[in-house]
Parts: C-alpha cells; sequence; structure tokens
C-alpha cells in the first residue's frame, strides 16, 4: 500500500516536472521516457522469457516508419500514424514471431538481429518510406506534450508488466525462463505465452518509435532500426534488473543520467565509459540493480566477489 | 569529477580577458559537432574552421553592433556522430547555455535533425556541411546553408565534358543511396539529357557499401567514356581502388563528388589519386578577398601553421558560416534572433569562400570548380571556362 | 563474360569473409560465446598491419602473422582476466560484456589512431591478372588464398593436435577437458586468442582490399555473424564455404536484383536459414 | 485386466529413432484406471523416452497413443497435461530462481482442465501439496538451494498440483536412503488411492515391487516382458538383459 502511493506520487511529480523545468529537461526527459519505456517494453519478453531479442528494434522501426508514412506520406493524423505502426509490429510479431520464437540462446537472438537487419534494408528501397533517405514530418512546437504522452506510455507499459508480475500469465512466462521444457509438461501453451509477450513488447515499442519520431519530425533507416538502440534496451532492462517490475525503469532512468552527465562534462571520452561501466557491471552486478540490493543487504560488499566467484570459470 | 573541474576551471580563465574589458559584450555562437565517431575526420573541420574564424575576428577587435564593441564566444560540444544526443545538445545550447546563435553540425543527415531545434526554438543556424535538398525545401526560415545544392555538383563537370575532345558519350553513373547523392543523380540524369549524354550505367549502392566488385565489373561491360561517382569519402576511395584491381578503366576520365579535394583522401590512395577528376566549390585563391583573412590564399597558409593541416571547402565554408553571423548581426544593430535572421536572408558579401547570398529557401548556390589531381597536385581545371587544362584523356591503369 | 566475372568476385570476396567469420565461429563452438567485439578485433589486426607496413616497412603479407601473434596476445589476456570471470553468467551476459568490449576498443582505436581512414597500399595493391577475359585481382586472391591456408592449419590444429583435441572436447563438454589435463582457464583463453589471432588476420587483408577506421567493426561483426550461420560451427572449411556462399550471394544479387539489395539478401538468407532449420538441432545452443 | 475395462491409456506400436537408432521399437501396452505400473530396464532400455512420449516432450515416429478414448499422439505437452498426464523430471527439473512454493504453484496455475486460474487460491493449493510431501518447512526457499532428496519431493509436488489423471514418475527415488524410500512409497500409494493412475520408472528393486500392480520391462527399446511383479522379476530374460547387466 505505502508503495502504490509513493508511485502515484511519482508519477504526478514526474507529470509535473515539466511545468517547473526548463526546456532542455523536458527534452532530456522526453528522452529517458521513451528510453525506459523501451526497456520495460523489453523487459516483458526478454525480463519475463528470458528470449533476448535483438529485435525490439525492428518494432521500433516498424511504429516510427508507421507514423512517418502515414503523417508525410498520406497526411493522416498522428494518432492514426501511431496505430498504424503498432498495427505493423504487432502483426510482424505474429507472423516472425511463430517461426523465430521456436529457436533458442544465441540463435533466438541472431535471428531477432536478421529480422531487424532485414526489414532495414527492405524499408530503404522502398518508395513509400522514403527509399534510404527518409521521410520529413510536419514540425510541432510542443516538448511539454511531447513529454506527457512518454510518461503515460511509460506508466501504461509499466502497469501492463505489474499486471504481468501478478497474474497466471505472468507465472507461465516466468516457467518459461526458468525451464522451458517443464513449463510445457506442466500445461503451459509456451508457443502461445511467447509470441503474446512479444506481441505486447512489440506494441510498447512501437508506441514509442511513433512519439520519437513526431517529436524529431525526420527518420530515416539508419535511425529508425538502430542496433545500438535496441542493446540499449537490453543494457538498461539488465542494469535495472529484468523480470522486476521497477528495475528497468530506475535502470534506464540512471544509465540515461549517466550518460547525459558523461556526455556533457567530457563529451569525447563518454561513450568510451560507458563501455567500460557496462564490462564492470556485468562482472560485479550481473543480475541488476534489484538483485544488487538484496544482495548488499545480505552479504555487504562481499557480493561482488562472491558474483565473480559464482560465474567464473 | 577532476576533469569536470579542470574544465570549468579553463572557461573561467578563458572568460577573464572578456571581463576586464566592462564595456565588450559576448555575443556566443554554439555547434554540437561530431568531433569523435565514425564522421569524426569531417567534424573536426567545422570545429576548427568555426574556431579560427571567431579567434581572428576577436583579434581584430570583434564587431560593433549598435555601436557596442562585441566579441564572438564559441561554444562546442561533441555529439560523437551519436544524432539523438546532437539533437539534445543542440537543445541544450539554446535553452541551457543560451547561446545566441547556432553553427550547423556536418552532413545533411544531422543538419535535417539538429536544424528543427533552431526552428522550433527560432534561433538562426548556419550549416557549413548540408548540401541535401530536403534540408532547405521543408519551408524552415531559420536555417541557412553555405553548401551548393547537391543537384548541381556535377553541372560544372558535364558542361566541361561538351567541350572536351575527343568528345565523350557514354556515362556511367554511380552513386549511393543517401539523401545528398541521390539528389546529385537526379541533376546528373537532368543535365545529360540536355547535353545528350547516353548513361549506359545509372545504377544507386548502399551507403556505406564496401565492395564495388559487381557494379565495377558491370560498368567494364558497358565500356563507358566516363565515370561519374558519388558517394562519402570512404566509399570513393574503395570505388578507385577497387577499379584499379579489376581493371576498370574508362575510355576518358573518372569523376567523384567528394574526396579529391581532402588531403587525406589523396594520401590514402597514393598515385592511385592521379588524373582523378573531383570537385570543390572553393580554391585557396588570392583573388577571392575576405574582410578578416586577407584573401583565401593567406587564409589557408594561415590555417595550416596554425593547425597543421590542410584546408579543405568544408573549413572555408565554415569560416563563412561565422562570417555570415558576424555581418548580419553588425548590420542587425542588435542581437534580436528575428532581426538576425532577415539580415542573414539579405546577406551578400565577399569572403575568403565565396560571394555569399543565400536563395529563396536559405540555400547558396555557388558553382562547383572542375578539379584534377596532376603530379600529386590539385590543380582547378574549370569553372565556366578552362583555368588549366585538363590532363585528357586519362591513361588506362597499365599505362601509368 | 559479366556472369563469370561476377562470379570469380564473388568467390574471391567470400574467402576473405569466410576468414573474417572462422575466428567467431571458433569462439563460439568451443567457448559458447557469441563475441560482439569481433569486428573491433579484426578492426585492430588491420591497424597493426597498417602500421607496420607504413612505419616499418614490412609488406603487408609478411606482416599477418606478426599481427596475428598480438591479436592472439589480446585475445588470450581478454579471456583470461574478464571473460572468464563471466563465463557462467546468463547467456545474454556474454553479449553484453563482448558489446562492452567491442565500444571500450572502437573508442579506444578512436582516441589512439583518430578517426582518419587508414588504406594498406603496398605497391602491388591494384596488380591483376587476366585469365580468359576475366580480371583477377592479385590482393583478393592472395587473400583467398592466406583464407584457405588459415582454415587449413586451423583444421589441422583441431584435428591432429593434442591442443586441439582438448579444444574440441571443451566444446563437448569442460569435464570432458579436464581429462586432458589442461586448464580450462588457460584452454579457453588460447582459444579465444586464436579466434583473435584469425580476425587480426582478416583485418590486415580486409585493409588492403578496403580500408581501416575505428568504426568498420560493427559491420564485419554482422557480416560474421551470417557466415558463421551459414557456414555452422563444426568445420572451418563449412566457415569458409559460408563465406563463398554469401560472397556470391552479393555479388550476384548487386547485378541482378539491384545493388542496394546486399543486406536484404545476406540478412534475408540468414532469417530464412534460421527459421527453416528443424528446432530440436539449435536447441540450448 | 479384464476385457470389458475401459484403459486409462492404451499405447500401440510406438516407435521413436534417433539417428537411426531405436530408442522405442513397436512398443505396446495398457494402463488400467488406479493401477501402478512399473517401468524397468537398464540403463539405455528407452524408459525416458517413452515417458517423453507419453508426455508430448517427444513425438512418436510410429504408433497410437489413446488416452480415454481419445488419440493424443499429435497434441502438445500443453495439451496432454490439458486433459490429464502429469510427469516428474528424471533429470530435475525445478524452476531454479523460483521458490518452492511458486514452483507448486506453477503447477497449480497450469495442468489438469488448464489449471486454477486464480493466483491466490493456486498458492493456497500449493501450500496443502507441499504439506502432504513434507517440504512444506522449505516453502520459501529458492528451488536451487534445496538438497538432493528435497529435489525429489518438489518435482513430486509439481507434478501432483497440475491434479493428473495419469501421474509418470520418472525415478523419484534414486539417490534416497531407505527411509525416504519408504517415505515416497507411502506417498505413491496415497496418491494412487486417491484415485490417479500412476506409471512408474524406478530402479529400487525394494520399493518397485512393493508399489507396482504389474510390470513391464524394456530392454534395447523393446519390450520384453510384462506381469505381476514377481513373475517378471523372476523371468528368465530379464534377469539376464537387466539384473545380469547391473551385477556385472
Amino acid at each position: 500500500m505505502v508503495r502504490a502511493i509513493l508511485l502515484i506520487l511519482a508519477v504526478v511529480f514526474l507529470a509535473a516536472a515539466p511545468f517547473f523545468g526548463d526546456a532542455v529537461m523536458i527534452q532530456y526527459g522526453i528522452d529517458a521516457l521513451l528510453f525506459a519505456t523501451l526497456a520495460q517494453a523489453w523487459n516483458i519478453l526478454g525480463g519475463f522469457t528470458g528470449y533476448a531479442s535483438f529485435g525490439n528494434s525492428a518494432f521500433y522501426g516498424l511504429g516510427t516508419y508507421g507514423t512517418a508514412i502515414a503523417m508525410a506520406q498520406l497526411h493522416l493524423p498522428f494518432w492514426v500514424g501511431l496505430s498504424l505502426g503498432a498495427f505493423l509490429a504487432v502483426l510482424c510479431a505474429v507472423v516472425i514471431g511463430l517461426p523465430i520464437l521456436r529457436l533458442r540462446g544465441h540463435y533466438f537472438a541472431i535471428a531477432t538481429l536478421g529480422l531487424s537487419a532485414t526489414l532495414a534494408a527492405i524499408i530503404s528501397n522502398l518508395d513509400i518510406s522514403g527509399r534510404n533517405i527518409g521521410l520529413i514530418l510536419p514540425l510541432t512546437r510542443n516538448d511539454v506534450g511531447f513529454y506527457e504522452e512518454a510518461l503515460a506510455l511509460l506508466v501504461a507499459s509499466t502497469l501492463t508488466v505489474m499486471w504481468i508480475a501478478k497474474s497466471r500469465f505472468g507465472m507461465g512466462l516466468i516457467a518459461i525462463r526458468e525451464d522451458e521444457d517443464a513449463a510445457q509438461v506442466m500445461g503451459i501453451n509456451t508457443t502461445f505465452y511467447k509470441v503474446v509477450a512479444l506481441m505486447l513488447s512489440a506494441f510498447f515499442t512501437a508506441i514509442a518509435g511513433g512519439i520519437h519520431a513526431y517529436w524529431i519530425t525526420f527518420i530515416d533507416p539508419a535511425s529508425a532500426f538502430d542496433l545500438s538502440l535496441n542493446v540499449r534496451m537490453v543494457i538498461m532492462a539488465m542494469f535495472g534488473g529484468p523480470g522486476t517490475v521497477l528495475g528497468p525503469v530506475v535502470g534506464s532512468f540512471i544509465l540515461s543520467a549517466v550518460y547525459d552527465a558523461l556526455a556533457r562534462s567530457i563529451s569525447t571520452a563518454a561513450a568510451l565509459l560507458f563501455g567500460m561501466v557496462i564490462v564492470l557491471a556485468v562482472i560485479f552486478m550481473p543480475r541488476g540493480l534489484w538483485d544488487l540490493g538484496h544482495g548488499l543487504r545480505q552479504v555487504g560488499w562481499r557480493y561482488f566477489l562472491q558474483n565473480i566467484r559464482l560465474h567464473r570459470l | 569529477m577532476g576533469r569536470l573541474l579542470a574544465a570549468t576551471l579553463a572557461a573561467l580563465v578563458m572568460s577573464l580577458p572578456v571581463m576586464g574589458h566592462a564595456q565588450t559584450k559576448t555575443v556566443t555562437l554554439g555547434a554540437a559537432l561530431q568531433i569523435t565517431g565514425p564522421d569524426g575526420n569531417l567534424g573536426r573541420y567545422f570545429r576548427d574552421g568555426y574556431q579560427i574564424a571567431v579567434d581572428r575576428i576577436n583579434e581584430q577587435g570583434g564587431l560593433t553592433i549598435g555601436g557596442q564593441n562585441y566579441r564572438i564566444a564559441l561554444k562546442i560540444l561533441d555529439s560523437q556522430t551519436d544524432l539523438n544526443l546532437s539533437v539534445q545538445q543542440y537543445g541544450q545550447l539554446v535553452t541551457r547555455d543560451k547561446v545566441d546563435f547556432l553553427l550547423g553540425p556536418y552532413n545533411s543527415n544531422f543538419t535535417l535533425n539538429d536544424s528543427v531545434i533552431a526552428e522550433k526554438y527560432k534561433v538562426p543556424m548556419v550549416s557549413g556541411g548540408a548540401a541535401a535538398a530536403q534540408i532547405y525545401s521543408r519551408g524552415y526560415k531559420y536555417i541557412f546553408g553555405t553548401s551548393p545544392p547537391a543537384d548541381n555538383y556535377f553541372g560544372s563537370t558535364l558542361e566541361m565534358m561538351t567541350k572536351l575532345d575527343p568528345q565523350p558519350k557514354k556515362i556511367a553513373l554511380l552513386v549511393a543511396d543517401d539523401a545528398f547523392d541521390v539528389s546529385v543523380r537526379a541533376g546528373v540524369r537532368a543535365l545529360s539529357a540536355k547535353d545528350g549524354f547516353e548513361l549506359v550505367v545509372d545504377q544507386v549502392f548502399k551507403e556505406h557499401n564496401a565492395d564495388f566488385g559487381s557494379l565495377l565489373s558491370l560498368t567494364k561491360s558497358k565500356s563507358p567514356d566516363v565515370i561519374l561517382m558519388g558517394g562519402h569519402e570512404t566509399e570513393s576511395l574503395n570505388f578507385i581502388r577497387q577499379a584499379k584491381s579489376l581493371d576498370v578503366n574508362p575510355h576518358h576520365m573518372m569523376a567523384l563528388t567528394v574526396g579529391v579535394p581532402s588531403a587525406d583522401f589523396r594520401s590514402a590512395l597514393g598515385k592511385d589519386a592521379e588524373y582523378a577528376f573531383g570537385m570543390t566549390p572553393w580554391m585557396a585563391s588570392p583573388v577571392i578577398r575576405d574582410r578578416w583573412f586577407g584573401d583565401a590564399q593567406k587564409f589557408a597558409e594561415l590555417f595550416h601553421r596554425k593547425l597543421g593541416y590542410e584546408a579543405d571547402y568544408h573549413v572555408a565554408s565554415a569560416v563563412a558560416d561565422v562570417e555570415t553571423f558576424a555581418y548580419a548581426l553588425e548590420a542587425a544593430g542588435s542581437l534580436d534572433r528575428d532581426a538576425v535572421r532577415d539580415a542573414i536572408a539579405k546577406s551578400d558579401f565577399e569572403s575568403l569562400y565565396a560571394t555569399i547570398r543565400y536563395g529563396e529557401t536559405g540555400q547558396i548556390d555557388i558553382p562547383q570548380i572542375v578539379i584534377q589531381v596532376q603530379d600529386g597536385k590539385v590543380v582547378p581545371v574549370y569553372t565556366d571556362h578552362f583555368l588549366n587544362k585538363p590532363r585528357y584523356p586519362v591513361p588506362t591503369w597499365a599505362k601509368r | 563474360m559479366l556472369f563469370a566475372q561476377i562470379m570469380v568476385n564473388g568467390l574471391l570476396l567470400g574467402g576473405l569473409y569466410g576468414l573474417m567469420a572462422l575466428g567467431m565461429a571458433l569462439v563460439w563452438g568451443v567457448l559458447n560465446i557469441v563475441n560482439l567485439a569481433h569486428g573491433a578485433v579484426v578492426m585492430l589486426g588491420g591497424y597493426c598491419v597498417y602500421f607496420l607496413f607504413t612505419g616499418a616497412g614490412i609488406d603487408p603479407f609478411a606482416a599477418l602473422p606478426i599481427a596475428m601473434v598480438v591479436m592472439f596476445a589480446l585475445g588470450y589476456l581478454l579471456q583470461r582476466y574478464v571473460l572468464n570471470l563471466i563465463i557462467r553468467s546468463a547467456q545474454l551476459n556474454t553479449l553484453l560484456i563482448t558489446f562492452g568490449l567491442d565500444v571500450v576498443l572502437t573508442y579506444l582505436a578512436q582516441l589512439a589512431f583518430s578517426a582518419d581512414f587508414r588504406a594498406i597500399n603496398p605497391s602491388y595493391a591494384g596488380a591483376n591478372l587476366t585469365w580468359m577475359g576475366v580480371t583477377i585481382p592479385l590482393v583478393r586472391l592472395g587473400a583467398f588464398v592466406t583464407a584457405l591456408i588459415l582454415a587449413g592449419l586451423l583444421w589441422a590444429l583441431l584435428q591432429r593436435t593434442r591442443l586441439g583435441r582438448a579444444i574440441r572436447a571443451t566444446a563437448q563438454n569442460l569435464v570432458a577437458a579436464r581429462l586432458y589435463g589442461v586448464n580450462p582457464a588457460q584452454l579457453y583463453a588460447v582459444t579465444f586468442g586464436l579466434g583473435a589471432a584469425l580476425a587480426g588476420a582478416a583485418g590486415g587483408l580486409y585493409g588492403m582490399v578496403s580500408q581501416v577506421t575505428p568504426y568498420v567493426g560493427a559491420a564485419l561483426t554482422a557480416k560474421s555473424f551470417v557466415i558463421t550461420i551459414m557456414g555452422g560451427l563444426e568445420n572451418p572449411f563449412g566457415i569458409l564455404l559460408g563465406g563463398v556462399f554469401i560472397g556470391i550471394a552479393e555479388a550476384l544479387a548487386a547485378i541482378y536484383i539491384g545493388p542496394t539489395f546486399t543486406d536484404a539478401i545476406s540478412f534475408g538468407l540468414l532469417l530464412l536459414i534460421l527459421v527453416a532449420r528443424p528446432a530440436r538441432s539449435l536447441r540450448g545452443a | 485386466m479384464s476385457a470389458g475395462a475401459q484403459p486409462m491409456l492404451e499405447a500401440r506400436g510406438l516407435t521413436r529413432r534417433f539417428h537411426g537408432l531405436y530408442a522405442v521399437n513397436d512398443v505396446s501396452f495398457t494402463l488400467q484406471p488406479g493401477e501402478i505400473l512399473g517401468l524397468i530396464g537398464p540403463n539405455g532400455a528407452g524408459k525416458t523416452t517413452l515417458i517423453n512420449l507419453i508426455s508430448g516432450t517427444l513425438f512418436a515416429d510410429q504408433g497410437e497413443l489413446i488416452f480415454e478414448d481419445r488419440r493424443i499422439e499429435r497434441l502438445h505437452p500443453y495439451q496432454r497435461a490439458h486433459i490429464g498426464i502429469g510427469r516428474t523430471f528424471q533429470v530435475m527439473k525445478p524452476f531454479p530462481r523460483l521458490s518452492v512454493l511458486e514452483n507448486v504453484t506453477v503447477g497449480a496455475l497450469f495442468g489438469f482442465g488448464g489449471g486454477e486460474r486464480n493466483r491466490d487460491k493456486a498458492r493456497e493449493q500449493a501450500r496443502a501439496l507441499l504439506e502432504f510431501t513434507g517440504l512444506d518447512r522449505r516453502m520459501d526457499q529458492n528451488a536451487d538451494q534445496l538438497g538432493g532428496p528435497d529435489r525429489k519431493r518438489l518435482e513430486l509436488a509439481k507434478a501432483l498440483a497440475m491434479r493428473p489423471k495419469l501421474l509418470l514418475l520418472d525415478e523419484v527415488m534414486a539417490g534416497l536412503n531407505h527411509v525416504e524410500v519408504d517415505e515416497v512409497v507411502t506417498i505413491i500409494k496415497k496418491i494412487r488411492d486417491s484415485g490417479v493412475t500412476i506409471l512408474v520408472i524406478e530402479h529400487v528393486m525394494r520399493a518397485i515391487r512393493s508399489l507396482s500392480d504389474r510390470i513391464i520391462v524394456l530392454h534395447h527399446g523393446e519390450k520384453i516382458a510384462e506381469g505381476l511383479p514377481d513373475t517378471v522379476l523372476a523371468d528368465a530374460r530379464v534377469v539376464e538383459a537387466y539384473l545380469g547387466k547391473r551385477r556385472a
């Protein structure tokens, strides 16, 4: 109960923030909120079922292009574009999810990566998507509006994950992560569960892509299907705690802030330090902040050494 | 943290002289450039070009705006060739760092995105490294560019070709699929239809393509008189090296949109750069006068002395961007953004880069000078008349 | 004639592709690490050969073995003191850590060598010979032959030596490897080092036919993925064959479908092969 | 085994090959409601494969499976779970990072008839089963922290939570000491008394003899004997194939 009240307060605070912060804060906020949504969306499949998708950038790209094609080429309103993007992404999740969700481990990761690269290559050859040149959307001077939309999307995705974590459906997803063969013989329709998780993941990812497209007003295949964006989703979700409700959100807020601070103060070496942070995080806190919190409370700083002892050769 | 502290201290020290003159005020220009990351080698041209122009203007007493003496300050951030970060940083420059005006990043793609910030906050931005038509055709009012339109890049080359003997007929046109090169292609197609050239090869390849084996073999099989190639520097470099190794020789000549003017490019190619035609909107010539640097040649010498490498048209274009603001600020007589914006639109001055006049859309239109590598040096060959004798027709790889 | 030329282009390019993927396949097959920093190691190998050539005047082909030794050392250290620490962690973590390493190596290279592109340009770089109307670039032929030799050496090492048998046993299971009396930590590091050495050789050759910048890595990693999947993890020559297949497919696609479709073709093929293979044979790997 | 009785499960000519080798070859048998059928045979005889075929973890190359009048050989494992087939794994498959209670809750949430929809009710059922199997003390521990015997119990509790009509037990007593074996035998008998039909693979002869109503013996994938425990265990071929091999 206390937790629920705290969360509601946090959301109210975030919703009110743009009326007190300056324009950069809002801009930074939009980015951070969208990233958190992407991490949370990745978490639905990656965190709960353990299927590490590198194809979320494909859903992001479809959301982006759905919105852009609707607005720039067909002159339809924004919400129609968002729906089109989300529809394309969810459709793609069903069609491609069925065959590739049979693959496990690295093979699944690479197939999803191939999906994203293939879609990017196809989009860059289509006239309706402006080929490799990209599309220009109309300019809107309403960053506060974009901020609130991004926040609403993050809240919606987090509520969805909250429901998953408490539901029978979520229990099924977790069972798949823990042992898929066992989950099957216990009566879980694993294919169905995985595809639904992928669809949910695709849905939120696509909407985030659509909002970002309208905000930034220019998209091209390289930015819409950016693999490094996908890697960032994974890192943020993993850093926070995969398969938890708030881990991915907290993780992505922290990493966004760290990255932003690095990029601002020591510009040139920021990416380098970010790479090192990833390496160190994987070594010393491979299960994310959530686990780190528990671990530190239980065994203190020895938690870090314990991780190495547990995972080294 | 230590670095942050050091940076703050440095900033303080740098701002000291300004504080010393109570009557001198500051106008700040800001840019987020690709200092690191894949575009880092070209981003630094803009950093150095902006910096040398600002320093020079300040050394010579700064500007007089509305009767008040001003110095120019420059705030440059490194976008690390990260598009998202670049947009964020431009936002930060405007709203948090409170810079007065914006200078553009390198390349069309970044400018397409970053100019949205300029438009959103109604801050004039002058960009020196973006030629794609899309940037200027959106009806935006606050973006200006000193790169000539992409669709006319090969204009002077094709014009020259009509005057060459033997007269070339068959053209192989190969361009990348990015915004800039697609515009280049559209221009060549229109012009070659007008001038009666035949496009025997007309292919678009993927941006960042590294292997041209198939395209070169196809080209060879069509035996063109001329190869026109449009792509980034890396693609152009691969293209020439692979043309040599596959023994692909156009009968008469090969011309490239980018690369030839850059020393980096020529030294990477070594002898294979010889005879290649290219283009530049700018040469370090003593006849191009400039208020602060004297003339273009003097500028080039100064630049080389200070920075240790050769200035090319990117650098000159960057200087012209800063000078655009200098002239416009003096003309507007205030730092009011809309007044300055209108003054920029009315720009008409001689710079070491070219005569600066922005067209309807905000883009400058100046002709490309056809250049050729002759004995390892870049020699201007043609503008609307021959400047020097081209080495033509070009010998085959085997006969060099 | 054009067709024959295209096939030869594809074949020769494919050999280089195959060599690039060889190291990745070895590490993947034996250590079950999909190394996202693979392309970065290729890139470093390229710089290594470049500096040996321009700085010390060593012929690029002669510089390959030196570059391989240097990259072996780098790979050995990375595995021994970094990757071994997390080898039993969740599979995704190996992806993440190698991604982090990729970023670190790329930006270190940028700091050390700047973003300028470097082409390895020996006097014979553009030389070629013509045979029945088909032009064969000498450097690419050299690269192809080098790829064959290195694949052969790797095969011999794996099949004919005690070390090789220990490495193969490790691929089956770790306990079996202990029977060879080899310290697994050592063995892992040696295997990763071998993979890096092969990547280094590929980098040197890549610098000769193309150019090296700190940022070429990601594209090369992606290409290696595709080929590794095509070629399977079992046999070095299978990998080379995978490379040749992709090389030819791309060369043909560039002419007969359109040059902007090469990526769509190779990644589409990757997807197709993964989806079409029987699920069981891919499980758990 | 009167001809008129309706069998719980009937297998006809079940066959499964791996790389051309027969793991299970033309095996037929029936299982009556309320019966405990013992399945024995030396290592590699195909016992686990047979259970995999019944639970759907593997598909049969040939043969038919009839469960309560219904052909099921093409059903997916989860569908078989829904109609009432539950199993344990020889190589135990607990959900390692879930608590013991959660592990069993999963069984209750899914399993027969699609399971209990409400997570709280499912948890209550799971709690009851943990008491039944003697695991209630370990309820809140993670499954990967359990010792061997407790893992066996957990495996059993998970399968029971599915409320199966037919329970397939794959070596639930391996590695247990005498006292523990007796406990488990008692539990299994109780399960049967509650109306569950059971197929049990076991190496512990003492247990199989006291548990089974009937026994079938597999050897090299083929059924070589079937009948009452005492008869089968005295069969010369069985002694040679199975016991003989064990002594060697």
